[in-house]
């Protein structure tokens, strides 16, 4: 039973599943961001796969972008939710429907 | 053989982690989950024998990412649950399996790959940590500064956001109040994003 | 020459812009005197081109280009020529008394000068009518002729009857235009021309339908302004203007036009028989049939506008059968004595303080004496009684049905002018003999001034002497123009029966008539109320008739075309299809709720669609791929 | 073993990086400036960005004189591309930026200057979307639009009152949802080419003439996905609206024009080369997805009650307008996009301009928006210039001649048309009909009603010098672009034929 | 200068708006005037220069706007246009010097001027994408003198007006793109001169197609039935000058439209469509005169009269033959006469009364007898009367398609009829009978102000009906080439046998000299 490439890919598909179902059903929106970091590491893994099987760093160079710009917008999301939650004092998004139509 | 185990017991535990991490309503549970599940994915990365990006994964996620979040945590007081309103729960689900099962239909398929050939093959020879050292440093050096950029203009944003001068909003008040705020201030407190 | 055929045409033109300069003013005399002293100049330059044309000369001008585009040419062009210059003495000379009498007639009305300018420009479309060497140029002076004909029938506006009647009669001559207008066409676009001389010369090369159809088309022209069967009642309630326009409009000149049509069309007609022998019969038709609804009739005018209806007829008999000559003698001698006719009642009116009914009169030959010896003189020559004009007109023409073998139109026509005499001398009867019925009603009648009447008389004169004087001489002048046949009935015997039996059955006519009404008027309630009486009073029913089965469905259908068709559905589909852009705007700019969750629902659901698609093209395009191999 | 590698720095062509490195250090300079003096004015941080962006622009522009002479240029191993497109896009985003920035110059105050961190970070993102197009690398575009994007963010949030928050918020969730979706996509690309370079890709693709045609399909759709939010592509849009009634009038013009030139560019080398190698379903989806586009969002525009929101549903019409120009994907078209954009970049920054300078500081009694319609109408009465300088703007919007847009409206269309796309070119025609509707609404409100009383307070009242001058700017830029178009065109045409494109 | 006369017409009057912004608002009035009055007798000395004799493009000006893509600014006259040029300018002069106090009076003449320079542009472009710049150019003025000036409902009108137009252009301008690829296809380079599209011969089916992308853009400016919903509530709501400059000038833009593009450009495919046309135009005539009929309000009256002339000049343009097609022309020129003199005759009992209902009026002739005589002179002239300016178009427009159709020509007669009937009995319900209503008793008669605007157009309906050859030469010289160029032109066996082949016209204008 050989672990292929495809074996990855689904995996990285089904996390990535897992992670837009999250995004779709999460509305405190620090647990909305758990689920935008899981799509990203899903990826990470089909890329580090590929990498592999295709014997080539460039995806493992990828996933390494891919780990720093989710660090980055860790940053600025968690900035923008503490001004959220400081003018609001919620964190819940369904109360953010001021703008509509 | 024991890298098809290796690789089932870690795809359900990753799995399951997220799953938890996304169905759960306790924000400590979900943290908590996905950091294990960040842990089982650098497993992979050694698996496949991305080491250095293993390495990356849990200090880069599990270290200062969940921290960050650990601390956000704190901030919102999220100790008490909120209760999350739902619509249309089955769709959601629906959307998620339907996209599961498309990606996966197709990623099972074999991929075609005559004539695939590495630009940056891995040398055996090398560990992978120069490997990546090599490309990082002459291929990907302008993507690299870009990345440092990035996180710069992050640092920034969030000191910025999360600074106290957001908490008197100059938009909302009139021009007259903006001339006493300044005038009542012994020193002008701008500098204070930059630090 | 050229001159006085500019004076002719264009003195009636200038009297009337002249009197146009005053139209808004109040009554001046001096609109009057002009105008009539213009059209005297017509007249005298009428005369003097007669007098010309009489030696064989016709005069053919050219003022100027009109419409020129691509092959079509069209100029002012002007012809005095035997036909013509007639119609041109009939008119000027009508015009002429006209004028002068409604200087009188016209005297309290505050409208003094703007009539004088209709009726000269009525006048001078008249004679560009007649003079016009063209069919488009005809077609002007006939468009013109309506046109004051609106204006006049409608003269006095605030009535709504004479408003009414205005428009319908010039509604109805336009349906009759539009066949005339389309006869033009086929003329042009087979011939290239519009010009008489050479449509005439080229006419004989055309197949034959095509001339039918010209013909045809031709003559529901004519059927408009002569009011012919079925477009007749515009003419009867056309009597709604002053009095003087009937006389001059209505009997003498304007309804005159379509018969002068036909005779100037002469060389066509020659060739298309059918068609004229369809003329002559409807002609028949509407001699019998106008006459037999000015037999009962209450209304004096109109039942002078019968009789003049009844007259045309006659004309289109001839002019159907061939006689054109006759059928313009005929019109000559009708316009006097029928204009003449037309003023007396115009006097009787003046007396009578408007009112119409003959009913209400009688007994007016003592106070307005002239005015009765007139009117009867006109009444005596339209019955045809020798030696009148009416004698030598209109038993010419039934000797012309005679000769052609047309005995049936021969015995309509006989018939007709016994009716003819009879309701003519019903009439004279009724309003200068017997009872004063009007002192009931309080109205002490006068005569009408001197020069009214002295301008009546010249049309008595020619009403008495017109078919005895001038018949050789017209004879002669014309027929070089038009065919000259000479309808002569060869058995003596037969001549001098029909000629003798025809005066007595008219003098007869006249006697009953006379007898009837000119002592006492008894109403007899059984045969007023009887259905061929109803009939005849209500014209047929026809004026009912065309109100239910033309006016008021068109009426509906507009209203319908406006406020179903255009508003409710030509126009709210377009709104619809606006509405429906708008409603879908409204309804589904609800999906942006402004929820992030519902927000990036969307995304994925986006996402999952591109997704399904691609999978569902892969599937098919992999089936594909796999039968091709 | 480990073998020095030797590099000649004349081969790596450093000096591709020059522009975006200007606005780097300009960004930086500001930041430290403020470290040594703080409390400075912003006219100061204004007037030092706009200085860095002339410098940046002189360099784009001798660029553009060097591509000329010698095609394409790629530099740092190949990671750059300075190709037509990178320069044309790097035009329109500095040029556009420039006539950005001088908008902070309000007479009235606002939160978000009083930071020269705004002014930095707005530098960061301008070098973001630089090497967003400067690059076929999609590790690059990828940093490029993170850092990009992440600067927006902020930028939207410090405009510092709960509406923009919740722009900010939206919209760096969704983004992260799309960045989800580019990493995926581009990790299915590289799946089946083995490369993250779109030209190898393109060539890898075309090596094994499509057999993954799945897996490309599916990559596509994530692709699309990711850039359909850049676009705002109907369904991916919903942020338009809300984020740019949350922002600043201004910033809200600006996000209309750059961020999506950027996006077009990326959009361009990344989907034309598939729909030239007659990928079917591609050229469907993408007809399909641009029709939806431009109808749905006049549609809604049409129902809207606030000027800013009418103005971001059109903006999301004209890009799905532009996008059809990828999708017909010939010269012809690409200049079009270029030229289009050009032209909208001044009608549209003024429009929003207009929007700007009549910024009160709270909400209008009884109204729940910055810019209800209602704030402008009778302004014709009360403010004839302002009226007509409107009036101009949303003319030109709606393709009336010979204003701005006609002449970029018409050469797409012609595109289509040459291009074979008869029924697509009826119906971006009939768009246009729809879409004039709205922009009328507005015509409507300022020249044929009557003022509201005590609305009339509230315009203009941010109006400065130099926000009257990018007004100036704008509308000259409107009525004379018919003068413009003839240079444009033919500086584009080659341009984009000397890509390749 | 001569060589430049006609930018100076077209932009003269914009410049004259720019600086009108500055002239104080009690002395606006004046300088519109002025501005108008220049503007007229600059078109009258480009009559003055006008050449008749040639029937070729005079005073071309050509300049290169976008020369990549062949668009370049590329004006010139005709016979045909020379005359809508000079109506356009005639009409605002009179329009502007016909004002009545108004508000905001400024405003309203900046805007008309701005509508001269489009209206001109309009008839005086030779390339299409300019044509097109003034077409639509043209609307925004107008959708401003609605939308400002006008009754209760005149937001809607305007609006209505202005998409419904905008719809049908954008058809067309597709239409135009498509034109211009064609042509780019067959010499290689983008064209948009009209000169050079008339030397392509498309393809049958190409020529279909094109036809109905540019039927739709005309067809709704003319505007032909079914598309004539938005006339109504234009004319219904819009202040007096802007219906008498819609109906005697904009409206034009549809039908001249057809004579420059469609029938030059698509000879087969006129003749395909020539009956379908002929159909629609004989509806317009018969069902707008009803409609016309059925109306309460005058100004309803003429605005629908208005669709029912134009279905005439429409038939008399697919008449495709000489007669028709300069009868049609002719007829624009005339009912733009007549139907601005009519729409200024409801204005003027409008400003005493503010009342259109004829309901409201009765009796008139005998209060306001000038009005009366005017107005009459201007109904006979609408009805086509011989000796006015109407009948020569009519009859010509009518003479011409009977050479196509008889029974057609037959039904669409009945605008004679027709428009008899509806103009009479408004006419008989505004100025006959008596004079009823209290606040009808004393008004004023037409003053000199109205009679300045009235009198020349008065003067006009009959001179051009009495001696219509000033005019009709050189159109009937510019329509010959160009229906020679469609016979050339034509492919079809019924295209060639419907136009008619005036290979010989040089010798029928010699025949016409010696006449």
């Amino acid at each position: 039973m050989e672990i292929t490439l495809a074996h990855y890919l689904v995996l990285s598909g089904v996390l990535f599943a897992i992670g837009l179902i999250g995004v779709m059903r999460r509305k405190n929106l620090l647990m909305l961001f758990f689920a935008t970091e899981i799509l990203l590491n899903a990826t990470n893994i089909g890329f580090a796969a590929i990498a592999h099987f295709h014997n080539d760093l460039t995806g493992q160079m990828f996933a390494f972008f891919v780990i720093a710009i989710a660090a980055s917008e860790v940053a600025v999301g968690l900035g923008l939710l503490i001004v959220w939650y400081k003018r609001t004092g919620k964190i819940d998004l369904d109360i953010m429907t001021s703008m509509r139509g | 053989m024991f890298e098809a185990i290796a690789f089932y017991l870690f795809a359900a535990l990753t799995i399951g982690m997220f799953t938890i991490t996304v169905m759960t309503s306790q924000a400590l549970y979900a943290l908590t989950a996905m950091a294990a599940g960040m842990i089982f994915i650098s497993a992979f990365f050694f698996m496949l024998g991305a080491d250095f990006l293993g390495v990356v994964q849990i200090i880069v996620y599990t270290g200062a990412v969940m921290a960050l979040y650990a601390f956000g945590m704190m901030f919102f007081d999220t100790t008490r649950t909120l209760v999350e309103k739902r619509e249309n729960p089955r769709t959601i689900f629906l959307l998620g399996v339907i996209a599961a099962t498309l990606v996966v239909f197709i990623m099972v398929s074999p991929i075609i790959s005559s004539n695939i050939e590495a630009h940056y093959p891995i040398d055996a020879a090398l560990g992978n940590s120069q490997a990546i050292g090599y490309v990082l440093f002459t291929k990907f050096l302008v993507p690299f500064e870009v990345a440092a950029v990035m996180l710069l203009v992050a640092m920034i944003a969030g000191i910025v956001l999360a600074g106290k001068k957001m908490d008197k909003s100059l938009t909302l008040m009139a021009e007259e109040e903006i001339a006493f705020m300044n005038a009542t201030q012994d020193k002008p407190q701008d500098e204070e994003g930059a630090h | 020459m050229e001159i006085y055929l500019y004076i002719a045409l264009f003195a009636p033109l200038a009297g009337s812009l002249f009197s146009a300069l005053f139209g808004a003013s109040p009554k001046t005399s001096i609109t009057g005197f002009v105008n009539s002293g213009l059209l005297f100049i017509s007249f005298v330059c009428s005369a003097i081109l007669l007098n010309y044309v009489m030696s064989g000369h016709t005069v053919h001008v050219e003022m100027m280009t009109w419409i020129a585009t691509g092959d079509l040419y069209i100029p002012f062009g002007f012809v005095v020529d035997q036909v013509s210059v007639v119609m041109m003495m009939v008119v000027s000379i009508v015009s002429t008394i006209v004028h002068i009498y409604s200087i009188g007639y016209m005297d309290h009305d505050k409208g003094f000068n703007r009539f004088f300018s209709y009726l000269s420009a009525f006048v001078f479309s008249m004679m560009v009518l007649v003079m016009s060497d063209n069919f488009l140029g005809l077609f002007i002076g006939w468009e013109g002729v309506g046109l004051c004909s609106w204006l006049l029938i409608g003269f006095w506006y605030h009535k709504e009857s004479a408003t009414w009647a205005a428009n319908e009669a010039f509604i109805m001559n336009r349906i009759a235009d539009l066949a005339m207008l389309i006869g033009i066409f086929i003329i042009y676009w087979n011939i290239g021309s519009l010009q008489y001389d050479v449509v005439f010369a080229d006419i004989a090369n055309l197949p034959m339908p095509i001339i039918t159809w010209i013909g045809i088309f031709l003559f529901i022209g004519a059927m408009g302004k002569s009011a012919q069967f079925p477009l007749h009642t515009w003419l009867a309630d056309a009597m709604e203007g002053p009095t003087p326009v009937s006389a001059l409009i209505h009997a003498a000149t304007m309804v005159t036009a379509g018969v002068y049509l036909v005779v100037r069309a002469n060389p066509i007609y020659d060739l298309i028989p059918e068609v004229g022998t369809f003329i002559a019969s409807l002609g028949a038709f509407v001699a019998m049939f106008a006459a037999s609804m000015a037999l009962v009739n209450r209304d004096m005018k109109r039942i002078i506008a019968y009789s003049t209806l009844s007259q045309l007829g006659y004309m289109f008999v001839a002019a159907g059968l061939g006689a054109y000559w006759v059928a313009l003698f005929h019109l000559m001698a009708h316009a006097f004595f029928k204009a003449l006719l037309f003023l007396g009642a115009g006097n009787v009116m003046h007396a009578m303080h408007d009112e119409l009914d003959p009913f209400k009169m009688g007994g007016l030959k003592k106070p307005m004496k002239w005015t009765w010896i007139l009117m009867t003189l006109a009444s005596v020559a339209l019955a045809g009684i020798y030696p009148l004009a009416g004698f030598f007109s209109k038993d010419l023409i039934l000797e012309v049905a005679f000769v052609e073998q047309h005995y049936i139109l021969y015995s309509v026509l006989l018939i007709t002018a016994g009716l003819t005499a009879f309701y003519s001398f019903r009439l004279v009867a009724l309003i200068f003999h017997g009872d004063e019925r009007h002192l009931e009603h309080g109205i002490h009648p006068h005569e009408a001034y001197n020069f009214m009447l002295y301008a009546m008389a010249p049309l008595g004169v020619l009403a008495v002497i017109a078919g005895m004087v001038f018949k050789t001489p017209y004879y002669e002048m014309v027929t070089q123009l038009l065919p000259a046949i000479e309808y002569h009935i060869h058995n003596h015997t037969t001549f001098w029966i029909m000629t003798i039996g025809t005066q007595l059955f008219v003098i007869a006519a006249i006697a009953y008539g006379y007898k009837k009404y000119a002592k006492a008027v008894k109403v007899d309630l059984k045969v007023e109320s009887g259905f061929l009486y109803q009939l005849l009073y209500n014209q047929y029913y026809i004026p009912k008739l065309y109100d239910e089965l033309f006016s008021k469905p068109y009426r509906e259908l507009s209203k319908i075309a406006w406020k179903q068709i255009d508003l409710k559905i030509v126009d709210a589909t377009v709104d619809g299809i606006a509405n429906i852009i708008y409603r879908t705007g409204e309804k589904t700019h609800t999906m942006q709720n402004g929820n992030l969750s519902s927000m990036l629902r969307w995304m994925v659901i986006g996402l999952v669609v591109l997704l399904v698609l691609a999978i569902a093209f892969t599937v098919g395009y992999n089936a594909v791929t796999m039968r091709a191999m | 073993m480990l073998e020095p590698i030797n590099v000649s720095l004349a081969s790596l062509n450093i000096t591709t990086l020059a522009p975006m490195l200007i606005a780097i250090v300009g960004a930086l300079t500001i930041l430290c400036i403020d470290l040594i003096k703080g409390g400075l004015h912003k006219s100061f941080y204004v007037m030092v960005s706009l200085l860095f962006l002339l410098l940046d622009l002189g360099v784009v522009i001798d660029f553009g004189n060097m591509f000329v002479k010698n095609g394409p240029v790629s530099g740092m191993f190949d990671m750059m591309l300075i190709d037509g497109l990178a320069i044309m896009g790097q035009i329109i985003i500095v040029a556009g930026s420039m006539l950005f920035i001088p908008l902070a110059l309000t007479s009235k105050r606002f939160h978000e200057y009083n930071y020269p961190e705004y002014f930095a970070l707005f530098l960061f993102m301008i070098a973001g979307f630089q090497f967003m197009v400067a690059t076929d690398n999609l590790i690059l575009i990828f940093v490029g639009l993170e850092t990009a994007s992440l600067a927006l963010y902020a930028l939207i949030a410090l405009h510092n009152r709960s509406k923009s928050f919740e722009a900010a918020v939206k919209y760096f969730t969704m983004g992260a949802l799309a960045a989800g979706f580019f990493a995926f996509g581009s990790m299915i690309l590289y799946a089946i080419s083995g490369s993250i370079e779109i030209n190898q890709i393109a060539s890898a693709l075309a090596g094994d003439h499509y057999a993954n045609i799945g897996y490309v399909l599916v990559a596509v759709s994530f692709m699309l996905a990711a850039f359909g939010f850049k676009l705002s592509m109907v369904p991916f849009h919903t942020w338009t609206p809300d984020v740019y009634e949350g922002s600043s009038a201004a910033l809200a013009g600006y996000m209309s024009i750059v961020p999506k030139i950027a996006a077009f560019i990326v959009a361009m080398r990344l989907f034309e080369f598939l729909v030239h190698s007659g990928v079917v379903w591609l050229q469907v989806i993408l007809y399909v997805v641009v029709v939806i586009t431009m109808t749905a969002s006049n549609i809604w525009a049409m129902v809207q009650t606030d000027v800013k929101r009418m103005l971001a549903y059109s903006s999301i019409s004209h890009a799905g307008f532009v996008m059809a120009a990828i999708l017909i994907g010939t010269t012809q078209s690409n200049t079009a996009l270029f030229l289009y954009w050009a032209l909208f970049s001044f009608t549209n920054l003024g429009a929003f301009t207009m929007l700007w300078v009549s910024r009160q500081k709270n909400l209008l009694p009884g109204q729940s928006s910055d810019h209800p319609f209602e704030k402008f109408s009778g302004l014709i009465k009360t403010m004839p210039m302002a009226a007509i300088m409107m009036g101009l703007f949303m003319l030109s919007l709606a393709g009336i001649p010979p204003f701005g847009l006609f002449w970029g409206k018409i050469y797409i269309i012609a595109s289509a048309v040459t291009g074979g796309y008869t029924v697509l070119a009826l119906i971006m025609a009939l768009n246009s009909a729809l879409a004039a509707y709205y922009y009328l609404k507005l015509i409507v409100f300022m020249f044929m009603k009557e003022p509201v009383v005590g609305y009339e307070k509230y315009y203009l009242v941010n109006a400065s010098l130099s926000l009257k001058t990018i007004i100036g700017i704008a509308a000259i830029g409107t009525i004379f672009a018919v003068l413009a178009v003839n240079p444009l065109l033919k500086v584009i045409t080659l341009f984009v034929y000397n890509s390749g494109y | 200068m001569q060589e430049h006369i006609l930018s100076i017409l077209i932009f003269f009057p914009a410049l004259a708006a720019m600086l009108g912004f500055i002239v104080h608002k009690d002395s606006v009035r004046a300088y519109g005037i002025t501005v108008a009055a220049i503007e007229f007798f600059l078109s009258l000395w480009l009559w003055n220069l006008y050449d008749p004799l040639t029937s070729g493009m005079q005073f071309m000006e050509q300049a290169p706007l976008v020369a990549a893509f062949g668009i370049n600014y590329l004006v010139g006259i005709d016979g045909i246009s020379l005359f809508i040029i000079v109506l356009s300018t005639f009409f605002t002069m009179i329009g502007i010097a016909s004002l009545t106090e108004t508000r905001r009076v400024k405003d309203l003449i900046i805007t008309l001027l701005f509508l001269e320079m489009t209206m001109v542009g309009v008839f005086a472009a030779l390339d299409a994408i300019v044509f097109y710049v003034f077409w639509e150019l043209s609307l925004i003025p107008m959708l401003y003198i609605i939308g400002a000036w006008g009754g209760p409902l005149r937001i809607y009108a305007s609006i209505k007006f202005f998409l419904y137009t905008f719809t049908g252009s954008l058809v067309m301008l597709v239409g135009m793109l498509f034109m211009a690829y064609f042509y780019y296809q067959a010499t290689g380079q983008w064209s948009f001169s009209l000169l050079e599209w008339y030397r392509l011969i498309l393809p049958f089916n190409f020529q279909l197609w094109l036809f109905a992308a540019f039927f739709l853009g005309f067809a709704i400016k003319v505007p032909m039935f079914p598309f004539h919903t938005w006339l109504p509530y234009a004319h219904g709501q819009a202040p007096t000058i802007g219906s008498v400059i819609l109906a005697a000038i904009l409206l034009k833009m549809g039908t001249y439209a057809f004579v420059r593009f469609s029938l030059p450009l698509f000879p087969d495919a006129s003749v395909y469509f020539m009956f379908p046309i002929a159909t629609l135009a004989i509806i317009m005539i018969v069902y707008a005169a009803m409609v016309a009929y059925a109306q309460e309000d005058v100004k309803q009256v003429v605005a629908y009269s208005s669709v029912s002339h134009m279905g005439v000049i429409i038939l008399g343009t697919f008449a495709m033959n000489v007669e028709g097609i300069s009868g049609s022309i002719f007829l624009m020129i005339a009912h733009g006469v007549v139907s601005g003199a009519l729409f200024l005759l409801v204005g003027v009992i409008y400003d005493r009364r503010h009342t259109k209902l004829m309901s409201e009026f009765g009796g008139l002739a005998s209060v306001m007898p000038r009005y009366a005589t005017i107005f009459g002179i201007m109904m006979m002239a609408s009805v086509g009367l011989p000796l006015t300016i109407n009948f020569v178009g009519e009859f010509l427009s009518l003479l011409g398609f009977y050479k196509q159709s008889h029974s057609f020509t037959l039904v669409a007669g009945t605008a004679i009829i027709v428009g008899a009937i509806y103009m009479l009995s408004a006419y008989k319900k505004m100025f006959f009978g008596t004079v009823t209503k209290e606040e009808n008793k004393n008004l004023k008669d037409v003053n000199k102000t109205e009679l300045l605007a009235l009198v020349p157009l008065v003067i006009i309906t009959i001179w051009l009906g009495i001696y219509p050859k000033p005019i009709l030469e050189p159109i009937n010289n510019s329509v010959e080439s160009i229906v020679q160029l469609m016979h050339d032109k034509a492919q079809t066996k019924e295209a060639q046998a419907r136009i008619p082949n005036l290979g010989n016209h040089e010798a029928t204008n010699s025949q016409q000299e010696t006449h």
